[in-house]
């Protein structure tokens, strides 16, 4: 039987279609992460941490929800290792869960300030509900 | 008819333990053709070869076939007995028996039967050998070294030492190479010119060598020993006879704005130039693309000033053939183009520059005369980062950067920041990096000294990227110790490009049928036991365009090749092998298709006159193969659809009998 | 030249300026857009998650109508040209993920991402030219404007392959054409905080801060994006020069100010 | 000596330059494979005549392996290349011949791979022992 972080971890993996091992640890991702000042973990630990199996508290940590999905990191590693997948399928892991999810309906009246596109909302929702 | 001599050795135990060698020299003896089977502790000893060497004398042996270690091992030795006894050494064919059966098999009645096996296979086949001969080649005593930097100079001058004649053709018009461009060296900081400008004197008046600069190899022929090579001298409107190099038209010529490619663009020069003041030869050339003569027929200037009558505006380029002996390629690198690299600004800031452009503006005689200042205003950089493996290390199908490492950088840029904080300690000097690698002798050393005396900030991690806002270079990177991200306002940013090979070396290769890897580096022969020889017989390599390296490593590889080189033209003549593919003209339809797969372009048509059954004569399109060069692969015996092409020593039939033999 | 037009919400909503100067100028500049029926929202990001099927069946169902159609699919928005694109690109690359979204549709026509799909600025640059484009100017603009691209428009650069991710140039180019002096400026590829403002306005805050005045520094008068929220962003959070989108930008070169 | 027939009973062609000194390491370093597998040198693998495979399949062999130079390595260039596209057509044509596709295969050995050609023998020689005596080639007019 696996146990259950193995069983989260190749959801991870399979998800997001990284391979983790490609990553040499050089932090170029965290270098130019622009929610780095925001996060807890980095791009780096979410791609280190996903390898090693410690995933328990990328879980329960806010940078799932500081990603901006710019794909800065994407594009700039020099391995092709794609960390914003990752975090994003850590992300799914979470909201996917009842009760789970990051933006509630309630929240929504408070924020329409009149002049918020509606494509801030809804990519707000797809990103953080489920 | 066949007598044949089986010779089965014990090797100590290593055969004799887990092989029964009596048995396989009695079952042995019973094979057809077989009138003499001997076993032996050591075949390969003084008492055993005199035991081969006998009994071909005494049984007037026409084949031998010893079962003992990997042909690998002692093809040669046994060889050489047999012809010292009198009989052609390649009807000498070996069991292998040790590696292949006694060592990688543990029960003893089974190895046995493999070994009886492994030694009818040998009998069948050398059964079916014929005597070869093989031939001769005459080498030409003289080699060609391509690339003037400081492995085909090093290369050259000991080539001459060893008092073989040596040509160098560089494409520049001066020779020195990438090592001209360098200020100091690591990691002992002596002044790169100080050492290698002796040697280009050296190399310009050693009466054995020759310079072709501003010269490129155009067309390759022949084979080793005999390679007959077109070198175009291009035209550089100097008559290099006459010129002093006294620079006079240097200075006057109207047309000074041309990007100087020695300082890499930081400063000008004229249409007419000398690269530098220490350059071999010291003659001016004329850039054709910008000399408003050249272009528009007006002007003249150079012409009039010259005293010497050196200008000549009417010079064409020359061909030039030569016969060499042997070719050594030493092409060199070249940084990395950074166009996409913008996440460091590279291309909208001029103090973003590469790891070269810094050696240039810390030279005494670059741009700024040695002073550090900032291409962009001319003023001091209080704050330098360095960002290492820049195109490095990239992932093998990333779209920008090489997959290897490129070796040099880690030394070089501790080199940089060392420098700079012994010329100006007040200025802040970071350096970002990965892994610091410096395997080298007094290597770590010296990094460890730009860290802990000289006070230069290692972060390990990376930049992620650069702003260029007002006067600043607003660097973003991580700091994987700290765990930070770093924001760094930079005066002046240095990039460690990657390097790869000289954009010569390709063609140059396929010129040289000479292989290259992925990365377009020179492939060696083998890549532990012959790195500065290539698979092709007679082209030898040295310096980085077979790998990346620093200078100590680089005239290590060019003295290797040399002494390779020399080995080659002490020879009067040179043994071919006479393995080598051979056409049955009777046979041959002459469809080309065996033209067509040789690597080595070893087989030609010729039109050959045949008698036919009615007396007449008919010509007819043959193959025919140059012994000299076929180097005896067979795909050409494969692809021949009408059999007519056969392998010496693999021939088909051969090849039959072994697996007649294996199966039977 | 006829395209299909997938305008998405927030262009019929918040965002209007950017559609009406954009059939506007279409016009003008003599190809059509047609305006595709029924289009559904595309989601405003594109999900990365291999599992996501059908967060992506709006897009394919575009992405069919002009298969269907037999026209380019041209987008104006930022975000809808990010998501339709890299839907497109798994369409064509992924071949599982197509299978399933094939199946999931099921109606008798499989799609693997035939339809050749443009932004509007790659329609000025690839088919129109800005030279053509320089031509229909009337009131050049005669001001310094900084591009600001933000993230959706260039990444990821082997999917989008609009411009070199690290060094674009199309707006710029546009810029030059309209008359204008482009302003180039470190942090033009750099997100505005996106929709993290739904969540976080603080953060949202900060990262418009450092892209405005990076812009400001440089010298640019005015911010030109193809993005409605990029936009919200930079004012909402207090951007001193003004933030336009390019069909405005473009609607005041060839047409001129409405008042 | 009367030797029994060995079973399975394979051929393997290995070029001088990498494979068979990649077989050579394998000894030097005692990786143990069945004794069922015999050797031929050959200068290349593209000196492999395809008839010499079908050779061996008509005298009795259940399988045959073909060792070359990665691809890339070969000392000849390319004398690799033009084995990997024969063989394949070859091995497709045994197959319609009802010679499963499993009794042959080419496989790169480098010079330092001794322990990849050990595993190779040892993987090769339990797959053609599953599929037991070939008998499809097998010719008796040629046997004695």
């Amino acid at each position: 039987m696996k146990d259950k972080n193995e069983l989260i971890k190749e959801q991870i993996l399979y998800q997001s279609k990284v391979n983790v091992r490609k990553c040499m640890r050089c932090g170029k991702c965290s270098g130019t992460c622009p929610a780095y000042d925001e996060m807890e973990y980095h791009p780096h630990q979410f791609v280190y941490m996903v390898e090693t199996g410690d995933i328990e508290p990328l879980l329960n940590s806010e940078s799932l929800y500081k990603c901006l999905t710019c794909f800065a990191c994407v594009d700039r590693c020099p391995r092709g290792v794609e960390p914003a997948k990752i975090v994003e399928a850590v992300r799914l892991t979470v909201i996917r869960q009842q009760g789970k999810n990051k933006l509630k309906p309630d929240d929504i009246p408070d924020i329409i300030d009149g002049e918020i596109p509606q494509q801030a909302l809804v990519s707000a929702y797809r990103k953080f509900t489920k | 008819m066949q007598k044949i001599g089986v010779f089965v050795c014990h090797c100590g135990t290593n055969i004799a333990a887990t092989v029964d060698v009596s048995a396989v020299a009695a079952a042995l003896s019973a094979e057809p053709g077989v009138v003499f089977a001997r076993e032996y502790q050591y075949m390969c000893s003084a008492s055993g070869q005199d035991l081969i060497k006998d009994a071909i004398k005494e049984k007037e042996l026409t084949g031998v076939v010893i079962c003992s270690c990997s042909p690998r091992m002692h093809e040669a030795t046994f060889r050489k007995a047999a012809a010292s006894a009198g009989l052609n050494p390649y009807m000498v064919e070996i069991a292998n028996i040790r590696e292949q059966c006694s060592w990688v098999h543990k029960d003893k009645q089974s190895a046995t039967e493999k070994a009886i096996i492994l030694g009818r296979a040998a009998i069948a086949k050398v059964a079916l050998n014929t005597p070869l001969k093989p031939g001769e080649i005459p080498v030409t005593k003289r080699a060609l070294v391509i690339g003037g930097g400081i492995a085909g100079i090093q290369t050259a001058l000991d080539i001459a030492d060893a008092g073989f004649e040596v040509d160098i053709v560089e494409k520049k018009p001066t020779i020195g190479g990438k090592m001209a461009q360098l200020d100091k060296t690591f990691p002992t900081l002596d002044c790169a010119a100080c050492i290698l400008t002796p040697k280009m004197v050296e190399a310009s008046q050693n009466e054995k060598i020759r310079i072709y600069s501003y010269s490129q190899v155009e067309a390759v022929g022949g084979f080793v020993g005999n390679f007959t090579v077109k070198i175009r001298k291009k035209a550089r409107y100097v008559d290099e006879t006459k010129c002093t190099g006294c620079g006079l038209c240097t200075e006057k010529c109207p047309v000074k704005n041309v990007p100087n490619e020695f300082n890499l663009g930081m400063n000008e020069r004229h249409a007419v130039y000398i690269p530098f003041a220490q350059a071999v030869p010291k003659v001016a050339v004329i850039d054709a693309d910008c000399c408003r003569m050249l272009k528009d027929g007006k002007c003249g200037l150079c012409s009039k000033l010259c005293g010497a009558g050196a200008i000549d505006y009417k010079q064409e380029d020359e061909i030039i053939e030569n016969k060499y002996g042997a070719i050594v390629a030493a092409t060199g690198y070249e940084p990395i183009s950074l166009d996409k690299f913008d996440e460091f600004a590279y291309s909208k800031s001029k103090d973003v520059i590469t790891s070269l452009q810094f050696e240039r503006l810390m030279n005494a005689a670059g741009p700024t005369g040695g002073v550090l200042l900032r291409p962009s205003d001319n003023k001091h950089p209080k704050t330098i980062v360095f960002v290492q493996c820049v195109g490095s290390r990239c992932e093998a199908h990333a779209k920008k950067g090489k997959e290897y490492c490129s070796k040099i950088c880690c030394m070089y840029t501790a080199k940089h920041a060392m420098l700079t904080r012994e010329k100006y300690p007040d200025t802040d000097v970071y350096v970002f990096y990965i892994d610091v690698r410096t395997p080298g002798k007094n290597f770590d050393e010296f990094y460890r000294r730009a860290a802990e005396e000289y006070g230069v900030h290692y972060v390990k991690g990376m930049v992620g990227k650069i702003c260029a806002e007002g006067d600043k270079l607003k660097v973003q990177a991580s700091d994987l110790i700290a765990d930070k991200q770093l924001h760094i306002d930079a005066d002046l940013v240095v990039l460690a490009a990657a390097i790869e090979p000289d954009k010569s070396a390709r063609p140059l290769a396929t010129l040289l049928t000479a292989s290259m890897d992925t990365n377009d580096f020179f492939t060696e022969a083998h890549p532990k036991l012959r790195p500065v020889e290539s698979p092709t017989a007679g082209v030898f390599l040295s310096g980085c365009c077979q790998g990346p390296k620093d200078i100590p490593e680089t005239v290590a590889q060019a003295g290797a090749a040399a002494s390779k080189v020399i080995g080659l033209l002490c020879k009067d003549k040179l043994t071919a092998n006479p393995c080598v593919a051979h056409a049955d003209e009777l046979m041959c339809n002459g469809c080309s298709t065996c033209e067509n797969v040789c690597p080595y372009h070893a087989i030609t048509y010729i039109d050959k006159e045949f008698k036919m059954p009615d007396r007449t004569v008919k010509v007819r399109r043959v193959a025919q193969v140059n012994p000299a060069v076929c180097q005896g692969c067979g795909a050409c015996t494969v692809a021949c659809p009408s059999k007519a092409m056969d392998l010496y020593g693999f021939s088909g039939k051969q090849i039959y009998a072994e697996v007649d033999a294996i199966c039977r | 030249m006829k395209f299909l037009y997938y305008p998405g919400c927030t262009l019929k909503n918040k965002a209007k300026a950017l559609d009406i100067y954009a059939r506007e100028c279409a016009e003008i500049l003599g190809f059509e857009l047609v305006e595709i029926n029924d289009f559904q929202c595309c989601g405003g990001v594109f999900t990365t998650s291999a599992d996501e099927i059908a967060t992506k069946l709006a897009v394919v169902r575009a992405l069919k109508a002009a298969k269907a159609a037999g026209m380019p699919l041209v987008t104006v928005c930022s975000a809808c040209h990010n998501v339709i694109k890299q839907t497109n690109h798994a369409m064509q690359t992924d071949a599982v993920f197509a299978d399933r979204v094939n199946r999931y549709l099921n109606d008798g026509d499989d799609y693997h991402g035939e339809t050749k799909v443009y932004h509007y600025l790659e329609v000025l640059r690839d088919i129109i030219g800005f030279d053509k484009v320089k031509e229909c100017v009337k009131y050049p603009l005669n001001m310094n404007i900084g591009a600001y691209y933000g993230c959706l428009m260039l990444r990821p650069g082997s999917v989008i392959e609009m411009d070199d991710a690290e060094n674009p140039q199309i707006m710029e180019q546009l810029i030059k054409a309209l008359g204008g002096r482009p302003v180039e400026y470190g942090n033009r590829n750099e997100c505005c905080g996106g929709y993290v403002t739904v969540t976080d306005p603080g953060f949202a805050r900060k990262r418009s801060r450092i892209i405005y005045e990076s812009a400001e520094t440089a010298g640019a008068e005015m911010i030109v994006t193809a993005c409605p929220l990029c936009r919200y962003n930079l004012i909402k959070n207090g951007a001193d020069i003004p933030v336009k989108y390019f069909t405005e930008l473009l609607s005041k070169a060839l047409i001129g100010e409405k008042e | 000596m009367q030797i029994e027939e060995k079973k399975p009973l394979i051929a393997a062609f290995c070029c001088n330059w990498c494979s068979y000194a990649g077989a050579d390491l394998a000894g030097n370093n005692r990786q143990s494979y069945p004794d069922n597998v015999k050797i031929i040198r050959v200068p290349c693998s593209c000196r492999v005549d395809p008839t010499f495979v079908l050779r061996a399949f008509q005298r009795g062999a259940d399988g045959v392996l073909i060792c070359g130079c990665h691809p890339g390595d070969c000392h000849y260039t390319t004398g690799n290349y033009y084995t990997r596209r024969r063989m394949t057509l070859l091995f497709s044509m045994l197959e319609y011949l009802g010679i499963e596709k499993e009794r042959t295969r080419v496989e790169w050995v480098s010079a330092a791979e001794g322990a990849k050609f050990a595993q190779t023998v040892n993987e090769f020689t339990a797959t053609v022992a599953a599929l037991g005596e070939n008998r499809r080639l097998e010719d008796l007019r040629c046997k004695e």
